[in-house]
């Protein structure tokens, strides 16, 4: 009986953690547990998750992509110049950024996989070099609707209705953003589990020399899984266009750690013990329900940072001390 | 030792074993693949922890926690596995002091002048000639085998462990070697010895222990002992027992090779291999077998010659073209690049066949299991079950899955390297039972080992592969383990 | 964490507002019973930036007077992140609170929650969110072109129409863009001053500053070479005044913009080349919001917009003997602190009868 | 000839490369190559130099100390308030950051050597819990001399003019931290180089497995890597607040990302291929040239962050192109 209590503990904890969360700040304000409040954090993880589903992707093929949260930034200043700068109709406005996103991939994947430099240093000098760009794409500025130019003219476009809804809007009373959330999720998780391709990723992480022996093209895989990873975050930058109704600049910057957290998180979401695409949305959720119900609690949010940090080393240290004593 | 038992995840490793070594004598411990030899002398020398059983030095009853425990008893060890013991961007001359820098002890500073006169000084001794300076991660492997032997000479120590330092090492290196053991026997350290070689064990030890396993079987001087005593106690029963051949119909040419060139390693190699026949290449250990098999499935570049296969030219670019043009291989590095030990029995198998176990990219879960399920099945693969991690499953066991995944495919020709290291009889059986099923079903198969007597057992043809070059061919009955040794290592005496 | 651009000072003033629409209702209902009524209100205030001594004085000034009115502040902090302002927008209306205050929002990126505010009748106060569009709430501004033209003619004026001088200014931020187009218009019109040096970077404002002037200031390295800097946000004029200071090059001038209890101990230091900032008083910022709130409350008109007019402060103004905070930088500069904007009898009134419980 | 001539260039390419862009620069400005300069530019990288030689030691033992940014934030503000607040007196003021950099450090490594959970996930939620302590430690103010507290008062100290002199003044003519730097990058690569603890590391990060058999206590020697990272982070932090002559929140944010990118240029000098002091030096000089040249030319900051992406890229592609051609 004890000996099998123990694993399905270990197993199910985050979840049971997550649960255990709801039902106290359930407890504690009348007012969280409304499916209100709850598509509320939804919505509100919804760019992260994005952000994080292509972290999951390159790290799944054990690589580390920091560049996602250059690409949002990116992504978002790009979508908004789209609009308001040249007047592009919706279908461009929307697929340029993913073109955007892919070609940010293709640069790390030509630096990791062909250069061969450690992935960890090729997309930090990348994460630099986009940075660099959308800014100077911009020359600093934000981009919204009628912005005056530098060179003193009012720019022609606006953020257009359609596009905003994509951010804003609710579909049956969902918030748009968080369906399109929970296909992507259901979509990676499917590719991941049901196809070919996301086996071959899987593989090739776990061991590349291995996976190449057994007649995968590596390389190829891998170069894809950066692709992926920067067009998330590219969708991760077009969304926040929509959402906020503007481009910012350095939108993306808190969303690399950000990100991060809500997929270390998901390490421990049936103690996988590696990247996996339900534990990072998982992951995210808890982040976000912390931040909603701690907020509620009126608790400061430099101690939301305290309580976010214990949250994660509590879950992977229940993680990993369980996998370490298998191991062992 | 006295009543040593050790298991890892279910394996019974080793079973209440004792053993002993004198000072001043050479120890030879025998024992096919598997038997616990190597686990043995890791308890010995602190590696690991034995379940059961004590260890006494000159009587004095010791707990080896840790290695350097059993440094301090004494007790020295060169691992089989040399990569774990070195540190590649290191210098020789920090490699060789690495226990020194180690320990707690001794002085903070460095001086970097006399560790390097000092590491000089012993590899002059075993003839090693590169600088002191070097990095170890640019050195050969028998370089690195020869660094161990270096650091173990530079302790002070009263017994010396060498498990399997022959095996990579050239003969003239192998006579240095012998030339120190002897020395250390003078004076008055005791070496125990590993080896897969029985003629150099016979020429060079002084009592031999013989496991199989797990279990000591026998203990006895040398003078007292034939080489087929020994040989019979290793495997518990004769050789033609432990070869089953299976007839198979042999026919056309499926694998042709002409002058194909790579590195210093492969030396414009010529050679066929018919359907339904077993092709063994053997050659001592360095000849270059490994990277052969590599060239060929496209895992290294090759830098001339032509393949064919089936009659049709193979590409050789990269393994996804050989695995297309109709070539497996079974790789000599199994936990490294045979399989995934991460990942579920399940996922290993159909790793190869994944294209065709989907329809528009979606996998079908019920074609990969029953896939799975039939080759756990057919190979006799031990394992709770399909979704078990490889990580968990014995070596035999593993071998088996590296063998099982390229069933699915149609390959027409298997390339086996050293399918039979570290595994175990049972198991060994099992994978020549395979091997012959693949060659009755019209398979061509190259079988690489440095294992003479398999070679002898199972091949149709064996070609001895010398210094990256094929240098002779038997049929099938025409050659004896003699024959195979003198062209194997022909080259290098004729250089001499 | 990384690059987080705190660009918290340009909140503004306080006190010498004088709202642009005048309508200050000045009905004086009896206060006492409403103060039960006003009692214990849960207010959000949802800001974008919470870092730096500027957020950290705004918020005290909310919390006081909410406090004074005995309600409950709840601080939704965004990491400079409209995002996930919108969502803190968002729940603050699914949780109900009884009023809600924006600090530097966004008219895009509130819109859709501000309407959900408004349908579950929730007063909000804007303080700098450009939302004046937006029917039904109060924006307090603070008018930043003003805020760059009085540091820049006071420049202009003390280097007598001409000179070298550094801008450090970043974009990116609608307070900045609108400081630059004040300085756009002051290069064009003193053509004896010429702009010799130009940067910025938000992420590591004060560091960076400092650096970068370092190097500024040995390409110039003879004394007249460079005139003055112009820095558009107290972040930059800190690094500026120490990179001048630690340099000797005593005979530049620092004029900021925003003005914190910190800065305005750089002012007051005779050694420090920084001698002159305009700003308006964080603290009473969130004051005035407070007020307007709770006339909210009170089911009074408030107008549209409210306009928070900029002090300019100069170091000859401050007391040479003694070191002062902005809570006493009424006594010296007129003006300062001191404002009664928005304030209402019954607010008084109110105010007192909490005080007395 | 040309066989030696092309090590040569990679061993040497990224000193080169530093030596070029002087020369550059030089011709560009006359100001520029001056001592007083120079001795601004080694200044303008002290700092981040401490915080660089905190995660050159993290990574030569093989791990990676995303914390080191949120450490450098806590003990700036440690080292402030405990002159503003508590009037310690200097010795105090400088030992008790070493106390919070060493605490810091003891944590990452009881996560990480203890618990097991893997270096990057577990220095992640460190950063996270160090960065909301930091925070809550002041409640969001930044901490200067006679600072009026939260509750009314003023505080009492000042920020001492021996404690200021540290990060502002000069002996013999050198800026007191330049001093300060270069002692420490001797000290650490004299550690590494020639004792025997720092030989041990690099034994530890090089193959932990041969490490252990040799005897060595590995967890002891991966602890006090993480020990030694917090303490340089630490001393990064005082010098931060010594040098601007307040405690700024969140002054470490930006750090963490510019330290990695000096300790990444720096794999390139002498073609390392690994975690150097001497590169780590080198990278933050080469950065810091970058940003002073740049900024005398008048560069927009955001074509710096691009020259400086594209720097790291041309550094790590040719030490990776020449290290990989070497081993295949
Ligand atoms: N770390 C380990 N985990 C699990 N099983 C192990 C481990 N090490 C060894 N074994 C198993 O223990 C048994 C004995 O292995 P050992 O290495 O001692 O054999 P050996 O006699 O040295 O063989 P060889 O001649 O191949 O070196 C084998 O079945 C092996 O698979
Ligand atoms: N990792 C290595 N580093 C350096 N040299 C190596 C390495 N592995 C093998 N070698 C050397 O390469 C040569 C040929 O090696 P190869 O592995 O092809 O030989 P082999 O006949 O397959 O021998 P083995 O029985 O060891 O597999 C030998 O001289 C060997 O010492
Ligand atoms: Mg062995
Ligand atoms: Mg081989």
């Amino acid at each position: 009986m004890k000996k099998h209590l123990l694993p399905f503990t270990f197993k199910y904890g985050a979840l049971i953690f997550i649960g255990l969360v709801l039902v106290f700040f359930s407890f504690w304000n009348e007012h969280f547990f409304t499916y209100a409040n709850m598509t509320d954090i939804l919505r509100s993880i919804s760019i992260v998750t994005f952000v994080a589903i292509g972290v999951t992707i390159s790290l799944t093929v054990d690589g580390f992509d920091l560049s996602v949260g250059a690409t949002v930034s990116l992504s978002t200043v790009v979508t908004a110049t789209m609009m308001v700068w040249y007047e592009m109709p919706l279908v461009v406005v929307i697929l340029v950024p993913f073109a955007v996103g892919a070609l940010v991939g293709l640069l790390n994947a030509f630096l990791i996989v062909k250069i061969r430099i450690p992935d960890l240093l090729a997309t930090l000098a990348v994460m630099y070099i986009v940075n660099g760009i959308h800014k100077t794409y911009t020359k600093g500025y934000s981009i919204y609707g009628n912005m005056p130019m530098p060179d003193g003219s009012t720019a022609p476009g606006v953020m257009s209705k359609d596009f905003l809804w994509i951010g804003q809007g609710k579909l049956l009373g969902v918030p748009f953003p968080v369906i399109l959330m929970l296909l992507a999720v259901i979509a990676v998780h499917v590719f991941f589990k049901y196809t070919r391709w996301g086996r071959q990723m899987i593989m090739t992480g776990g061991n590349e020399e291995a996976a190449r022996l057994s007649g995968l093209k590596v390389k190829k895989v891998r170069a894809l899984a950066y692709v992926a990873s920067g067009v998330f975050a590219a969708i991760g930058g077009l969304l926040f266009a929509s959402r906020i109704g503007s481009g910012q600049i350095d939108a993306g910057a808190p969303m690399l750690m950000e990100s991060v957290a809500a997929v270390f998180v998901g390490y421990s979401v049936f103690a996988a013990g590696r990247p996996n695409i339900i534990g990072t949305f998982f992951g995210a959720v808890l982040m976000g329900v912390l931040v909603n119900g701690l907020t509620m609690m009126n608790v400061q949010y430099y101690n939301t940072d305290i309580v976010k940090g214990v949250v994660l080393v509590l879950a992977l240290a229940v993680t990993f001390i369980h996998l370490n004593r298998r191991r062992a | 030792m006295k009543g040593v038992s050790k298991s890892f995840a279910g394996v019974k490793a080793l079973k209440n074993v004792d053993f002993s070594v004198r000072g001043g004598e050479i120890h030879a411990l025998l024992g096919a693949n598997g038997a616990g030899k190597s686990t043995l002398m890791k308890i010995l020398s602190g590696a690991y922890e034995s379940d059961e059983g004590k260890i006494e030095v000159a009587g004095a009853e010791y707990d080896f926690r840790s290695p350097s425990d059993a440094k301090a008893a004494g007790i020295h060890c060169v691992y089989q596995e040399v990569d774990t013991s070195l540190v590649p961007h290191l210098s020789v001359s920090e490699n060789i002091s690495l226990d020194r820098l180690a320990s707690s002890k001794g002085k903070a500073w460095l001086k970097w002048g006399s560790l390097h006169e000092e590491a000089k000084s012993v590899l002059a001794r075993i003839g090693f000639s590169e600088s002191p300076r070097t990095l170890v991660r640019d050195l050969t492997l028998s370089e690195k085998q020869l660094v161990l032997i270096a650091r173990l000479l530079a302790q002070e120590a009263k017994f010396a462990i060498l498990d399997e330092p022959t095996a990579p090492l050239s003969l003239e290196e192998t006579e240095k070697l012998f030339g120190i053991m002897n020395g250390l026997k003078d004076a008055g350290i005791g070496v125990i010895f590993i080896s897969h070689r029985l003629p150099e064990v016979f020429r060079v030890c002084d009592r031999i222990t013989v496991m199989r396993d797990g279990e000591r079987v026998l203990t006895e001087n040398k003078i007292d002992l034939e080489v087929s005593e020994v040989v019979r106690a290793m495997l518990g029963r004769t050789f033609e027992e432990e070869f089953p051949k299976l007839e198979a119909k042999i026919g056309e040419p499926v694998l042709s090779v002409r002058g194909l060139e790579a590195g210093k390693r492969v030396k414009g190699v010529d050679l066929d291999v018919r359907r339904g026949e077993i092709v063994a290449v053997v050659g001592l250990v360095g000849a270059g077998k490994t990277e052969l098999s590599r060239v060929l499935f496209g895992a290294d570049p090759a830098d001339g010659g032509t393949v064919t296969v089936g009659g049709r030219p193979a590409r050789l670019g990269s393994p996804a073209a050989a695995v297309g043009s109709g070539i497996a291989l079974v790789p000599e590095e199994r936990r490294k690049e045979g399989i995934l030990v991460r990942h579920s029995v399940l996922h290993n198998l159909s790793l190869p066949i994944l294209s065709s176990i989907s329809k528009l990219g979606f996998l079908s879960g019920k074609a990969e299991r029953e896939f799975a399920d039939d080759q756990i099945k057919d190979l006799g693969i031990k394992t709770p079950s399909p979704s078990q991690l490889t990580a968990y499953l014995s070596g035999g066991n593993q071998q088996k899955v590296a063998i099982g995944k390229w069933l699915g495919t149609d390959a027409d020709v298997f390339l086996f390297d050293e399918p039979t290291k570290g595994v175990d009889v049972g198991a060994k059986s099992d994978i020549f039972r395979i091997i012959g099923k693949l060659a009755q079903q019209g398979k061509g198969i190259l079988y690489l080992t440095c294992e003479f007597a398999e070679a002898l057992g199972l091949a149709d043809r064996i070609l001895v592969m010398c210094d990256g070059a094929i240098v002779k061919s038997f049929n099938r009955g025409e050659a004896t383990q003699e024959d195979l040794l003198n062209y194997a290592s022909a080259v290098r005496e004729d250089l001499e | 964490a990384c690059g987080n651009k705190d660009e918290n000072n340009n909140a503004g003033s306080s006190a010498s507002a004088s709202p642009s629409a005048s309508a200050e209702p000045s009905e004086s209902a009896s206060a006492a019973p409403a103060a039960d009524a006003l009692k214990g209100k849960k207010i959000a205030l949802v800001m974008r930036f919470n870092t730096g001594t500027f957020s950290a004085q705004y918020v005290d000034g909310v919390k006081k007077q909410v406090a004074k009115y005995g309600g409950e502040v709840t601080v939704l902090a965004s990491d400079n992140d409209l995002a996930k302002m919108a969502a803190n927008l968002d729940s603050a209306v699914t949780q109900k609170f009884d009023g809600i205050l924006v600090d530097h929002g966004d008219a895009a990126a509130l819109t859709n929650g501000l309407n959900n505010a408004k349908a579950a009748g929730i007063p909000i106060v804007a303080f700098d969110s450009g939302l004046n569009a937006f029917e039904g709430i109060t924006n307090l501004a603070q008018n930043d072109q003003l805020l760059a033209q009085l540091t820049l003619d006071k420049l202009a004026e003390e280097a007598g129409g001409k000179g070298n001088i550094v801008k450090v200014w970043v974009a990116g931020f609608p307070p900045m863009e609108s400081r630059q187009i004040s300085y756009k218009s002051f290069i064009e019109k003193n053509t004896g001053i010429k702009e010799i040096a130009a940067f910025g970077d938000a992420s590591n404002p004060q560091l960076d500053t400092q650096n970068k002037l370092e190097a500024v200031l040995k390409q110039y390295p003879n004394k007249g070479d460079i005139t003055a800097v112009w820095a558009s946000w107290d972040e930059f004029a800190k690094g500026a005044a120490n990179a001048i200071k630690q340099a000797g090059r005593d005979e530049i001038k620092v004029y900021g913009i925003d003005l914190s209890d910190e800065d305005l101990k750089l002012i007051q230091d005779p050694t420090s080349p920084w001698v002159a900032s305009a700003a308006v008083d964080p603290t009473s910022i969130g004051t005035v919001q407070v007020r307007y709130l709770y006339q909210k409350f009170h089911g009074e008109t408030t107008p549209p917009e409210v306009q928070l007019e900029p002090i300019f402060v100069h170091r000859d103004a401050l007391p040479k003997d003694k070191v002062i905070t902005t809570a006493e930088l009424a006594q010296y500069v007129p003006g300062w602190g001191s404002s009664d904007l928005g304030n209402t009898d019954f607010l008084k009134e109110l105010e007192t009868a909490v005080g007395a419980q």
